[in-house]
């Protein structure tokens, strides 16, 4: 039989758990970005902390928390430019943080206020979307209108290894490869999709080798070696840029907590995978790294996390002070303009000013 | 036994028809070893084993269509979707496929499933977790759509919808899963689809509702003389029921959720309008959410029905 | 300017909306080369490019749901759909994305996409090409929905509908597509959304249909003193128009080829016995197809409402 | 960086265009058996024939030729064992055929009856899906069954290129990969989707290679050369039997007619490629191969043409003698028993009995 098609799979890694670097694939980075790296680690770490213990106070509701995957989120987030449009899933708190979206709004997002979901005009970050996966197509769309208008810009949806078997995967690939439109496709392979492991999941080894399918390069990162991530994620902007179409990349990583503060993950996990996970957890191998060049001091630690927390806290005052939201809300972003029923409705609910 | 939840009642119901039948299979995302999300499906996996009680991949389109080529074959899937904001993927399997396949077969293949999912509002739970959307479902000829309201009905509709030759979407009200206890016995009965109950006699007012509201309904009815109808399959409609009511009580409130605009209120409403208008003294109202987006936890209480909003109706239809 | 056919009408809005704004885009299966299956897209992939008329994979959910993310980032894709019957694929994007994409984002975002898709019955063709899925779409908050009856009309809603900040279904009756022919003016006008029309006046009945059973409605109505109500705009409905002329004639007819279960025939009826039931005279009758698939061709004019059910209903509210 | 996967994506010929064939390859058949299968394809391509024909004089709807696909679809087809079940779409007339079912029943379908798609009792032939692709996961699922009851079953369900870029096709396949259900998946690529080609349909270079993304196996046959298609068929189907589970199997071929009755090729593809591949087609290629093994004769031939006609011309007659279907037929079978209003229905229309 002939072999019509040949592929390999890779995997990029650059700094390996002991924190030892391939200094041949070390983006070009000075101490200030890897200082502002490490800094942010601590700021979505803190911020993280800090909403699971909200949430057991009851002071905000359902959580899900990012722990173990700051690498995979934080290293492609700080790759994108300033205008790039990001498509978060809900687990996406750190990307949002890295791209300086208010807390306090994030906090309120958690609280059940949609007013949390209404990003800042200067910053092009649509809602989390939380029917899982469902925000791909949404990706390929804005980028290709980016396209159409000429705009070099980046359009990076992200979505988990559960939401890698929906349909709108598939057809978000396959329409992005066909229109070559400048996408990337952050996967965040966690292992796990609530109760659901990653090998029950697909029966694939890899799920970036389902690039091949849609035409489109595909590779899988060490997600928990930020640098790995914020080299592909580069790289994957720059050829987008460049006209060459979409990516996939297979951010493979780790989620250490429960699948939200409404799981309990010790029903269906092992303890064990989830300490063997925990040695290998991003913020552990960055600090080594930082260590080895000389950039870690416990001063610094202790100024960074002082810093952190006290920026948090103050985010959390102005979730917690912010007015409730009017109920003419509800009815008021429905349509653009009201319909005559929706203006009846809120005067019979007595909702109208 | 004690008192159950509708939880509990359900999982009775799948543990039962299970033991009773070895084609009933259960699919769905974390219903295994998690035993689903609300726990409803918690020790079947223990007990009927990995092959009746399956976890799937995230992938609604792919679990409902495929247990429509299950049920063709001849096993029963009880299909769980884990909030009914996430059917809609699978909503061509039901609509083009599931409650078509025994009409463009003539006869000769049929997809009796039975998905299940948590629905309503009530626990304030993030978005697309509240959706109220049976009145898409009692559109589509083919289908059959059941919503429990006590733990004794929900076991009895759920093992009628399961023996069901018909594909049955069963809706269970999040709101009511533990915040209704009740005695349920161990027998094995049932509860026939297609027929609405009288929850509450009454001489004045009609009042229709299902699922969480059908309580609310109940209670904002002190002072006044309702008989309110739980209606529990919403389609096909107990037409009966509820026109024998109506031409009692010649007023019909009748209480939902989901947005008023095109809801099954509408339905009810029509019904009545065509069949049995000469007896209606008053106005039919229907109470139900705004035209609106279901909100997030916030503005919840606001969106659902509550007991004010109701009594206004009663107190509106008694003017007449 | 001779007369032309809704096809004609419909492609003369989208080449005058492209013209007028580079932002439109046309998407869709087969749109391009080969002019759409019904050929209203014909010429214009000639005219504006492949960037602008832009044929796709066949990928339903993926057209409507990357027609979500171009319409938020700021251009306005026009989606074709080949029949109605594969829109369902698109309805999540439709329901949990489209029509919340403004509510869900607090105003930052929107999503005003429009999708058209031939609909209805009366062509002959294979299954599933017949949908007449209208009621669907108006029970979910945030979408507009569309329904043109003549060239006229198709024209200047479109434009509308292309202009529009809601997200609109545009669904265009198959069987008018060349059926009718009429003067269409070459300006740049608008029929706008939301309004009904009066098609024709009358004293003793209102009756309420779109696309292809308005005419039907109209052709039956001989012999009767009838006020034929064009909605056009499905969702929101002009309820006003409504209830101002059931208040003048005492009775409704509602015509519609969809199942009368769940209808939108359902929701009109209800509008009326909440705000009207005091004008009424006789039972609100709803004229439909039964509670069953639409069938293949052989049996489609006996699933279509004919002439003759309409009469008959006349027929029957004028006996009160 | 480290290679972690490889693939690569095989394609199997064993007549090439001249009639020579690859003995080593050859699937062990006897002289009857190669004559079953000529005779199908005359037969497949005179009820092709008949049905064109029927619809330029009005006496059938639209119909989908399959003309060009005879190797693809009846290759396959007989591969198959009686027990087992088939998923097909709207343009799998010659794998009905091949099955044996009845011609006029077929008619009577593409003449607008449903009760054209009753498949007789011994028959595991779901109704044709219209849906484009929607049928995957019935076929999944079936299969599931099977394995769920031990029956040494298979499922094949065809699908075309176009019908591999919907979200089905993925939760299909990945399902089934997860299932390991027994399952063929018969990608019948005829290099177009009305008027979309392969090339624009998706950006991959073959769609076999979708398999490694779902962790099954994955094959491009030659879709022309029936004896391929049969090997690769058997191939998959002793494999799923076997309990490994499912295959993608991708049949290269070609849509020689217009898509349907209604649609006009001439507006979008060269007559020249129409051309080219019509000295490919498979009933050209198996006639040479007969012909080398010294099956093929004139008599025989214009035996068989006969034959087929008769059958084909019996069938027709059959198809238009029989009665018009009741009305009753819309409401009766849309559920198991008739709903109240449903009942009504029959009496208000005048259709009860
Ligand atoms: C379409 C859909 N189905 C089910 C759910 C419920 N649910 C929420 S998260 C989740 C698992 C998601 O797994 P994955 O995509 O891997 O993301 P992760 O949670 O690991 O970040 C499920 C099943 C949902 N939100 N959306
Ligand atoms: C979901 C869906 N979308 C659109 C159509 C209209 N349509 C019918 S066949 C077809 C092309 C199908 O292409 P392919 O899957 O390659 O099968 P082929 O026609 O080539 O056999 C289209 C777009 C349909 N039937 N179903
Ligand atoms: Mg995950
Ligand atoms: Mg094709």
């Amino acid at each position: 039989m002939d072999i019509i098609g040949s592929f390999d799979v890779k995997f990029l890694q650059i700094i390996n758990e002991a924190g030892v670097c391939d200094a041949a694939l070390l983006p070009s980075m000075e101490a200030p970005d890897l200082k502002k790296i490490f800094e942010t680690m601590i700021l979505v770490r803190t911020f993280n902390q800090r909403a699971l213990s909200l949430q057991r106070e009851g002071r905000i509701g359902t959580y899900a928390s990012v722990l173990g995957q700051e690498a995979s989120q934080i290293g492609s987030a700080l790759a994108l430019e300033k205008d790039d449009w990001i498509f978060p899933s809900f687990r996406e708190s750190a990307v949002l943080i890295s791209r300086g979206y208010p807390m306090w709004m994030l906090y309120r997002y958690w609280m059940g206020d949609e007013r949390g979901m209404k990003a800042p005009d200067d910053m092009n970050i649509f809602p989390m979307s939380v029917p899982v996966g469902t925000q791909l197509p949404h990706a390929v769309g804005a980028a290709f209108a980016m396209k159409y208008r000429n705009d070099r810009r980046v359009a990076a949806v992200y979505f988990g290894d559960g939401g890698s078997s929906r349909g709108d995967f598939h057809e978000a690939l396959n329409l992005a490869g066909v229109f070559k439109s400048p996408v990337i496709f952050l996967l965040q392979n966690n292992q796990w999709a609530i109760s659901v492991p990653r090998a029950r999941q697909t029966a694939a080894a890899t799920l970036a080798q389902r690039a091949f399918g849609y035409g489109i390069p595909g590779i899988q990162v060490d997600g928990n070696d930020i640098l790995a991530v914020y080299r592909a994620t580069k790289e994957a902007a720059d050829r987008a840029r460049g006209g060459e179409g979409p990516t996939l990349i297979e951010c493979y990583t780790y989620r250490l907590d429960d699948h939200t503060t409404a799981d309990d993950a010790s029903r269906y996990r092992r303890k064990e995978e989830v300490e063997e996970w925990r040695e290998k957890e991003p913020l552990l191998r960055f600090r080594l790294f930082l260590e080895k060049k000389g950039l870690r001091t416990k001063e610094y630690e202790e100024e960074v996390a002082k810093k952190a927390l006290e920026a948090v806290d103050k985010e959390i005052e102005k979730a917690e002070k912010f007015p409730p939201p009017d109920p003419a809300d509800i009815i008021r972003y429905t349509n653009f303009e009201l319909t005559a029923r929706q203006k009846t409705e809120l005067k019979e609910f007595g909702w109208e000013k | 036994m004690g008192k159950i939840t509708i939880v509990q009642a359900i999982n009775m119901a799948l543990s039962e028809e299970m033991q009773r039948d070895t084609n009933v299979v259960i699919i769905g995302e974390d219903v295994g070893k998690d035993g689903g999300v609300f726990r409803v499906t918690e020790g079947l996996q223990e007990k009927f084993g990995p092959e009746r009680v399956v976890d799937t991949p995230l992938s609604e389109l792919g679990i409902i269509g495929s247990a429509i080529g299950m049920a063709a074959y001849g096993i029963k899937p009880v299909v769980e979707i884990q909030f009914m904001g996430f059917i809609y993927a699978g909503l061509e399997q039901i609509f083009s496929h599931a409650s078509r396949l025994r009409s463009r077969s003539r006869g000769r293949f049929s997809a009796p499933i039975v998905v299940r999912t948590p629905y309503g509002i009530g626990i304030k739970p993030p978005e697309l977790h509240s959706e109220s959307a049976e009145a898409l479902f009692c559109h589509m000829p083919g289908v059959k759509v059941v919503v429990p309201s006590t733990p004794y009905n929900a076991k009895g509709l759920l093992k009628s919808a399961i023996r069901d030759s018909d594909p049955v979407i069963f809706l269970e009200p999040s709101r009511l899963y533990r915040s209704i206890k009740a005695e349920v016995p161990e027998d094995d009965y049932t509860v026939p689809l297609g027929k609405a109950e009288v929850y509450q006699e009454g001489k004045e007012i009609t009042v229709v509702a299902w699922g969480t509201m059908l309580h609310r309904a109940a209670e904002a009815a002190e002072g006044f003389d309702c008989e309110i109808i739980d209606l529990m399959t919403l389609k096909p409609l107990d037409e009966e029921a509820i026109l024998k009511s109506v031409r009692k009580t010649g007023r019909l409130v009748v209480v939902h959720e989901a947005s008023k605009s095109g809801g099954l209120g509408a339905e009810i409403s029509a019904l009545v309008a065509e069949e049995a208008v000469e007896y209606l003294k008053a106005p039919i109202l229907r109470v139900a959410g705004p035209e609106a987006v279901i909100p997030m936890a916030r503005l919840e209480d606001y969106y659902m029905p509550g007991k004010e909003r109701i009594r206004k109706a009663y107190e509106k239809v008694m003017l007449y």
